[in-house]
């Protein structure tokens, strides 16, 4: 895609309070996951595969760790002199620390959306870890002559997060003729990732109306309200691999699912990196008693003990006779002699001392918090 | 100004390093790939940035493609600067005809311009072929304290081994008095490392005076240090300690692979304070499966490892399949070892194909004639068909297909 | 100097409701100077050209601009792996969106100073546009064995800002005996221009004893308070020029000294170039009827006119028989066909339409802020 | 990644630029100071920028010194990019054996492994000694639209003019029939710019059939474009409108710098656009003094101008002191006028010193003989003593004493 044509807008803060203690310090955008990345990493590394040079991200206060994260945003190549990656949070607004939603926050930004010479916007969340050729979106969204294109699964309904969109009815050329928010329904539905692409023009349009009524909801809004008035269309990315990480649980289950090779083909193909800040570490040392097996494992650990069905971060050290079963252990963690881990979430740096054993279960892992010493 | 760039580090990358064979055939020796995350140049360079030193010249007129592609603007290193970052420097034309270079001298000679455009008080020459972390700030100090006109990194070698080095025989001030290129009765066990620090102004008054001499190979070992030597400049050994080795063998590349498993060496690459940066592949983290065993090895990221790896390394992107078996070999990016493959002491180089049921190399015990054992190597992409093997110290050439 | 010991830290923000329009909608250091800079290029320049790696810039809520200007860092080579630039608005303390004062602001960053490896930290504000060779002032500070060493000048007091010290007495290797705030004297006295070098660990102990005590001035609770306790040197900086930014008429009158040759010559010296974010202007053009005399002009200028006196910024038109005379013209500026101009300093993006007529006097510039028409 | 790097331009930074004499002594052509701000290298690597074409090989093997410090890892053109980016291509050494570019084709053929890298599906050839502002981009849409294998840029040039140009017939659809190098009766006024876009794989085959025929001077034009048009490949030529200028010459290099003042040129740098980037050289703003006189003129920053000034390109970092008088001329960057000088239709090289009360160059109204004028040209640090003179014409070599 001409890089000059699509601007990108991605918002680092939706939805993170699902995640309870992971997001306590951190944005949505900035939660590890899978051994060595951020959540932000995939829909960031697909932009610019794409060939988007331009990406604001909207954040709220909390945006440090998504500074040091993203930081000049070398390691995307968006560290440039004409457009390049743009951290937007709510300074201009007074004494306002959040952004109050989402029209709020692109109507905040609206001198941002005006100064980038693209002529279309997509819009885009970080809680849908998947692997995206917006490119192909693009075109998609060409040859139906939609005006908005909406990214959508079929896929159950992810558990806890509000306001999930559904599109219930689509004609065969793809236009979504009927939706509804919150659906109950046990089985697949066919609903919305919150990637969503149209001209700028349109999204200015739309979002000073609705901002001008004290709308508060883009969904009900922007799309739900205008199915007939616009030519909006659904474009299926069942075919990727998608995980909707709306809870702890649901981050747990979604990470445990790239223990399958297919599940990772889909998302890391070759043809498309996803890259990301980069630490420079050893490669992963195994010393005679390691017994590894089922597991994904990053550079920099050393691993002397026994990991399976885990999801090991960089820098992790697992000791002799130690157990790790069933769990997501996070960088920089210590793992002591004869501890024992099973169905255990460790944020960051958490120190697990010798002989300490700690047993959640699939369906509720425990979770330790960034610097837990146990 | 004078504060930032007062260093230059020329890096001679070096001719074709045949004795490195089918391995160097396509890539300059620097480029070649080395402990599992890295490529040889990654030490010198790294030493460099951790030392201070952002200008680096790396001279190469030998394949010099994959070199600069692997460097790139440098970002890796943090060497992608305003002014000074790394520079690959080949040989170009001039008014009145162009030259390869002659020697390692005269590649340096050939540059004086480059480096005058930093207007350095100091230059290091550095080479591309040794495993080593070294503070070079300190060996900085340490020339300036001496008010030297030369200083020339030095290790302790074994008596024994003294007489395959360029030996330093030093006072008790490390002032240098002799220097013996492979003496057969060694003055001391004092190893030159090929790094040496210069003050610019005697090291361009050498390379002119040297470049006018007839008959010179245009050498530092064979023809500046012992001018500089005979002239009386002051010239001072200093001593380094600590793990080196000079990877320019297959055997000792070997070796020097292995030691970044075996915990008896003393290379500590988890060492935060003295990071050795590299080129990171962009792959996801490495995956090793419900039957695979993995010991005494070391993994990089993007691997898919479900056969039985042990005393390896093994480098990021392989691919190594259930009842495959790597033991005491070196795995380099993108290769892929199929279902029941064995590798036994062995290099196999990037993107190379091993077949079901080959045999690369042997376990020496396993030998009946010891003496013929040597390390196997197969070049990048080669592909080994199914069954078929290759003998102990065999050597396959980059793409052919056996 | 070498770059991993000091520490830069730069108060981007201190001093800047001394400058009305001017700061209303950015920091002190992102006012514009001189025909091309901001100020904050001065200090950040000076500070890379010594060898300095790793600078934080401590900034309020309104650094929006200045986030602009310097931006990954790279025109002053900051954008780095390791080390670089750093902006430190005060994102982690709740709904504060100011930094109470400069004590208050160094212990909210308390966390930067840990991570950084630097033994040595100098603090600089923005507000003093000043050459200074970093490196030399280090090698004073080392070889006087002070603790603290504060940079200062002869010169007299500026107007309208508070809390300036003086050095009263001075021995004769340097360390101040006597200091006093906000001196009422009509001549020159010895004052510090607020660029502070000490250890790192001296300034973390100084100022978290003072926060626990609730102290708010640094001068005066953190230098004045230890004259008697610690080594406290003056570093003096009078034969540097030296233009103290304290009152839109210092602006006014430290803008006009650089129309004197030596004054250029000892702020921009060829071994210490000041770095600027740049815009790729093109060459500027005077056309048949350009009559200048006695100014300062940047590149992307057209001028048909007439400028006299004047500082004239990038981007700037002036048309023919426009007559500009002692007035500073910010960026993007236009003067139309017979306007006249005198002693105006214009923000950015300010059109003066054909025939307009304004004056003020040299001790009373009229000033036009950003986008103004007239 | 396709749609990142489908396009790779290649710059022929070319050889000596033997007709700009003294000013390529010591740089390449593409290096030369133009226009005020600029380099000559600045307009097409920022049309690949502006066209969104963020990969580009400069290939020269003549001084590639000051080109290479020039370029540096690419920043003023936002062309430091982890993959693509600027590269500068000089010659290197393969097993067999080195070879210096033959031919502006054999330049790209040896570095096809360069292009290779990036999996291209088109090709842009460009040279690097014109002005122009081009969106390569639309060139390349027309290409892909004729499903064309090479398309090349042409301008209208005056009939009489024509036979000075490579000339290309075409027919209604700007399909080409028919190329002709300098033909005594051109066919058409259409000249080529020496803007090529090829299909990578149909460049490729024809760069390979050239290497392996015998005695072909290895050229794009006399032997690529002539093979391919009787082969019957699809060729279009894609119309051009607006400023080109060739500044292979002295005269044509005076003249172009004296475009950019020229109301009547449409030449436009304050284009927002279609910016043109260069390397700034961090000077202050230029300063005009009390009893300066500037007209018609572009100063660029850096200058201190105390004298005189009328229809001249002035440089950064130029002092033009009191009573100095330049005229149609153009100063590079650093030159230094002193009191009482005169400069008129001259070139002045950078880091030039012309000192009190010397002359330099004439206006040729003042002539005796106009027959014998032409413009002066100082080389870069030259030094005219006081009171001296050089004549119209006249060329002093870089560094030269007078």
């Amino acid at each position: 895609m001409n890089g000059k044509k699509v601007l990108g807008m991605m918002f680092a803060n939706i939805h993170e309070e699902a995640l309870d203690s992971l997001t306590a310090m951190r944005t949505m955008g900035s939660v590890p996951f899978c051994s060595r990345y951020r959540l932000i990493d995939f829909p960031l590394s697909n932009m610019v595969e794409s060939g988007i040079t331009k990406i604001g991200v909207i954040t709220n206060a909390n945006f440090q760790s998504l500074m040091d994260h993203v930081g000049t945003g070398k390691p995307w190549d968006l560290s440039r002199k004409n457009d390049g990656l743009f951290i937007l949070p709510p300074f201009n607004i007074g004494t306002a620390t959040m952004w109050g939603n989402r029209i709020d926050a692109i109507y905040g930004n609206k001198g941002f959306l005006e100064q980038s010479t693209q002529n279309y916007v997509v819009l885009s969340d970080c809680n849908n870890v998947l692997s995206l050729n917006y490119q192909d979106l693009f075109d998609a969204h060409e040859a139906s002559g939609a005006d908005i294109t909406i990214v959508g699964v079929k896929a159950p309904m992810p558990d806890k997060i509000g306001s999930i969109l559904c599109f219930d009815k689509v004609d065969e050329d793809g236009r979504i003729l009927e939706a509804s928010l919150d659906k109950k329904d046990e089985g697949e539905v066919f609903r919305s990732v919150n990637i969503i692409l149209m001209k700028k023009y349109l999204l200015d349009s739309l979002v000073t109306a609705a901002h001008s009524k004290n709308e508060i909801s883009f969904q009900r809004y922007i799309i739900m309200s205008n199915l007939n008035t616009l030519n909006i269309h659904a474009y299926d990315a069942t075919e990727s691999f998608v995980g909707t990480i709306s809870s702890l649980q649901a981050y747990y289950d979604v990470s445990m699912k790239l223990l399958e090779k297919e599940n990772r083909a889909k998302l890391f193909s070759k043809d498309a990196p996803i890259y990301t800040k980069e630490r420079d570490d050893m490669p992963s040392l195994y010393g005679p008693d390691a017994k590894l097996n089922n597991s994904l494992v990053a550079d920099g650990c050393i691993i002397n003990g026994t990991v399976e069905n885990s999801i090991i971060f960089k820098g992790t050290k697992v000791e002799e006779d130690a157990v790790v079963k069933n769990s997501i252990l996070m960088q920089d963690g210590y793992v002591g002699r004869n501890a024992k881990l099973n169905c255990v979430i460790a944020d960051k740096d958490v120190n697990i001392k010798d002989g300490v054993e700690l047993s959640g279960a699939a369906t509720f892992p425990v979770t330790l918090s960034k610097g837990t010493r146990i | 100004m004078a504060h930032k760039t007062n260093v230059v580090a020329m890096l001679l990358a070096g001719g074709q390093g045949s004795r490195l064979g089918v391995l160097t055939k396509k890539i300059a020796k620097p480029a070649v790939p080395y402990g599992g995350n890295y490529r040889i140049i990654d030490f010198p360079l790294s030493n460099c940035v951790n030392s201070g030193i952002y200008t680096v010249g790396v001279l190469t007129q030998y394949q010099p493609l994959e070199l600069n592609d692997y460097l790139g603007n440098g970002q890796p290193w943090d060497l992608d600067r305003l002014n000074g970052g790394v520079h690959v420097l080949s040989p170009y034309e001039a008014i009145g005809g162009a030259e390869w270079y002659k020697g390692t001298a005269n590649a340096i000679y050939q540059n004086i311009n480059f480096i005058e455009k930093y207007d350095p008080e100091y230059v290091v020459i550095l080479s591309g072929d040794h495993i080593y972390k070294m503070n070079y700030a300190k060996m900085i100090d340490f020339h300036k304290e001496n008010n030297a006109a030369c200083t020339i990194a030095v290790l302790e070698v074994p008596w024994e081994e003294a007489s395959r080095f360029g030996i330093l025989a030093t006072d008790e001030n490390d002032k240098i008095y002799e220097f013996a290129e492979k003496p057969a009765q060694p003055k001391s066990n004092k190893a030159s490392m090929g790094v040496y620090v210069f003050s610019w102004d005697k090291l361009k008054e050498y390379l002119t005076l040297d470049e006018n001499t007839e008959g010179s190979a245009n050498d530092f070992g064979k023809n500046i240090i012992p001018t500089m030597l005979d002239a009386g400049e002051r010239m001072f050994a200093f001593p380094f300690k600590g793990y080196w080795k000079d990877v320019g063998t297959i055997a000792s590349l070997w070796e020097a692979n292995l030691d970044i498993i075996n915990p008896n060496v003393d290379l500590d690459l988890s060492d935060q304070s003295w990071k050795i940066y590299s080129r990171n592949p962009m792959s996801p983290p490495h995956y090793i499966g419900a039957e695979a065993k993995v010991e005494n090895s070391s993994i990089s990221e993007g691997c898919e490892i479900d056969g039985d790896v042990d005393y390896s390394v093994i480098f990021s992107d392989v691919t190594i399949e259930e009842d495959a078996d790597v033991k005491y070999s070196v795995i380099m990016p993108g290769a892929t070892i199929k279902k029941g493959a064995k590798v036994y002491y062995s290099i196999v180089a990037e993107n190379a194909v091993i077949d079901e049921g080959a045999q690369i190399g042997e376990i020496p015990e396993l030998l009946d004639d010891p003496e013929n054992w040597g390390i196997a190597v197969i070049g990048s992409d080669a592909k080994i068909g199914k069954g078929k093997s290759v003998k102990p110290g065999e050597m396959i050439a980059s793409g052919e297909e056996v």
